[in-house]
């Protein structure tokens, strides 16, 4: 009894390791929106070689690294409101623009978090529901679901509570219908099809069965299904 | 001849009236006009409908409005931001109507207001709660949400340079709403960092035309939260 | 009767007088669009001390006079593209930035020139109607119809056949309804308001009772109607 | 690495295809594409829907490829400029079904594409015969016609300077409706005057973002109308 749970703990990516499986599918030439949270450690992932031109919704394409300490200008920060840096190629626009850009289906991807995501690849993650807090925020997020031509999403396969977060139906109040496109979890990567769930990658840890069990909609497996590794990170 | 430009802040947000509607630019600490927010509230104008993309801060910008209790319904997408104190259980600002709106629907629709537009489909926010209510319309075999322009009374807005004409440039990500707010409100004031003269700007720099501004002010030594000059 | 048809054709102010006319209730600091034809010749008539921005509806504000031959830049023309130049305080913006400063009711002027105007202000001035001509083209004529706070027409109050321009309804195709607050004529100045039409100057050739006969539609005289008068100008 | 450079005219518009929607910018004689224009009609796409403000000519431009027998329609607000010896009875032009759009409805609709609304109201044309057949709604006691976007394939457009990037900044009213097809087309081809390398333009004052532009191409020497350089 007591060595299963501490192993059940350990299993599966870290949340930096979700987010460096991520980046390894972000193509040379990509441009790319990266959401508040885990998706926002990607660019240190980004393979070398690649020149990926990431957009920030506050009106900034060509996105760099935050600036040294002391370097740091308050007119120049990203959709997180933090300083940021703008590398050679990168653009200043107002926020009509940025979203057309958005909206307009320009960004080659855009990674968020997630509440649920439904079997249909219906998102939720900007609200817990009315109870939660008094002051709903939003942002950027339903129009960045809406309206890129992928959306990836990165999050852990369950809440904290054990409770599947990939489920038949969202309860939580959605971000936008059927715009999930692939889902990075600490356990599996999984792409939403016309048809539904398919599971492309799994941890060497488990099995397909394992998976379904941690899953609340139906999964099919993909034909060629591959081991979700990637390198071990410190912690920042 | 065209000068926009008036002595001061007091002189710049003169006339604005109880119960406006008052677009205030920025996003973060950025291109937010916290001295024609801060001149705003001593000029007492109050029952306001407040546009913008959220309140970082209770001290400066769009939190200070709400913090007085001068703002009786806030028009945002990220109304309460990191670190602000505001919209807390026994706040004076419970009492504050909020409209939550997609970043990216809140910025088009004050595009919309500018440019004669009372309507547009979108397809962000369909099959969510805040569509809840809005007409729908099929495109292509695609849904649709009807979402409606922000008219303004005035703009409070930000820039880095401007010329007697009225005509502004930008600085950065500081660029952000306060280009298409110019655009939508009645009276549009500008708070910028220099204003240049006799020269004008360079006519293929200029972001804002002066035809979307009513007065600019220089404010050299802006204010800003500590620690984010 | 052979005296009396040269006479009639005589009087009545010549089309630069019609748009110096109008060039004088232009205010300091207006921000103003002039349509091809009478319109385009009010900048010569401008009073002088006057800062008047000229809107050319191809991306100018601060439109300036022909430049000299020689210097013509082809890439900086008008809207009926003829060379020009900009002005201190202009600018530059594209074609959708450019009719929002039209459509969203920027303009505090928009002169156009007229086929017919009715009672109500419904303006038709781009086609003659599907025989007229194979092509029809309506250029940004509905849309300064449409945007601007105040249109004025400039216009010959009759057509050269004699028929009046100002009628109770136009029976060509329109351009706009509702849409033109002020007539300038070779024979009066009209004013469009709910209730219908009110002359403000008349030529001092004339009286109400002829304008009344020229004009299709029914008129009120102003209560402090003036003699509508002009300097002479050489044709250019 | 972000490369949108191409060698020359031909590899820009390879690939364009017959029935293609096809913007092409410019206004007048300013900011037209004219070598890139030239480019395809010696690639040979046919049975295009072009779109753009008007032909002024039919040498070059707009008015070559329907003088070319390339255009199946033609979306525009002034099809035949003045000095175009276009659409006369008996010319090959006389087969070209003609759509005919308020020039700031062409303006918004183009824009429109390019920011994901399927459609918008306007009052513009709104009881005219170019209303006709369009659903309508009134807001707050004025009517207004319903405009659809226009989703275009291939965008055919002229800039002063460009980097590898694809990032293009205009000169003077060349800008017109080149920065608003760029947005609206699946892909967008830039002739420039020059391209810049290896710095890139100034963030500031970039006008068009690389994120639209597919491929770009520096013609120093273009091609022009005679007396028009």
């Amino acid at each position: 009894m007591s060595d299963t749970k501490p192993a059940a703990e350990k299993i599966g990516l870290s949340r930096l390791q979700i987010a460096w499986r991520a980046a390894q599918d972000i193509a040379d030439g990509s441009y790319v929106n990266l959401g508040i949270g885990m998706p926002m450690t990607i660019p240190r992932f980004l393979p070398e070689g690649r020149e990926i031109m990431l957009h920030s919704e506050n009106g900034l394409l060509g996105m760099g690294p935050p600036p040294a300490k002391g370097d740091e200008d308050w007119d120049l920060i990203n959709a997180g409101t933090r300083p940021t840096t703008v590398l050679p190629g990168g653009s200043f626009f107002h926020h009509a623009d940025s979203f057309a850009i958005v909206r307009g289906g320009h960004l080659d991807i855009s990674v968020l978090g997630a509440f649920q995501i439904s079997e249909k690849g219906d998102l939720a993650n900007w609200s817990l529901g009315p109870s939660a807090a008094r002051v709903p925020t939003v942002g950027g997020a339903m129009d960045l679901a809406a309206g890129a031509k992928q959306v990836y999403v990165l999050t852990d396969h369950c809440s904290r509570d054990g409770s599947p977060k990939i489920v038949k139906q969202c309860d939580l109040p959605l971000t936008g219908l059927a715009c999930v496109n692939r889902i990075y979890t600490d356990l599996a990567i999984i792409d939403v099809i016309g048809e539904g769930l398919v599971v492309r990658e799994i941890i060497e840890e488990l099995s397909f069965a394992d998976i379904e069990a941690q899953t609340g909609a139906a999964l099919r497996l993909s034909d060629d299904c591959k081991a979700l590794t990637a390198p071990e990170f410190e912690d920042a | 001849m065209i000068d926009k430009r008036v002595a001061d802040l007091a002189a710049a947000v003169a006339g604005i009236e109880d119960g406006a509607t008052v677009l205030v630019g920025g996003f973060g600490d950025a291109g937010v006009p916290n001295d024609l927010v801060q001149a705003l509230v001593e000029q007492g104008a109050k029952e306001l409908t407040l546009v913008g993309n959220g309140a970082i801060s209770e001290v400066v910008g769009h939190g200070r409005l709400i913090a007085e209790g001068r703002v009786r319904k806030f028009i945002a997408s990220f109304p309460k931001g990191r670190g602000s104190k505001l919209f807390e259980p026994g706040d004076a600002s419970e009492s504050v109507e909020l409209e939550i709106v997609p970043q990216g629907t809140l910025a088009e629709r004050i595009r919309a207001a500018g440019a004669g537009i009372p309507g547009f489909y979108t397809a962000t926010a369909f099959g969510t709660p805040l569509a809840e209510g809005k007409p729908t319309m099929e495109f292509d075999g695609n849904q649709f949400v009807l979402e409606r322009a922000i008219q303004a009374d005035v703009a409070l807005i930000k820039a880095k340079t401007a010329d007697r004409w009225g005509n502004l440039a930008y600085t950065g990500t500081a660029r952000n709403f306060n280009p298409i707010m110019a655009m939508a409100a009645k009276r549009t004031i500008a708070q910028v960092s220099e204003i240049i003269d006799p020269d004008p700007l360079d006519p293929e720099y200029i972001v804002t035309p002066g035809i979307f501004v009513e007065r600019v002010v220089a404010v050299a030594d802006d204010l800003r939260e500590e620690g984010r000059q």
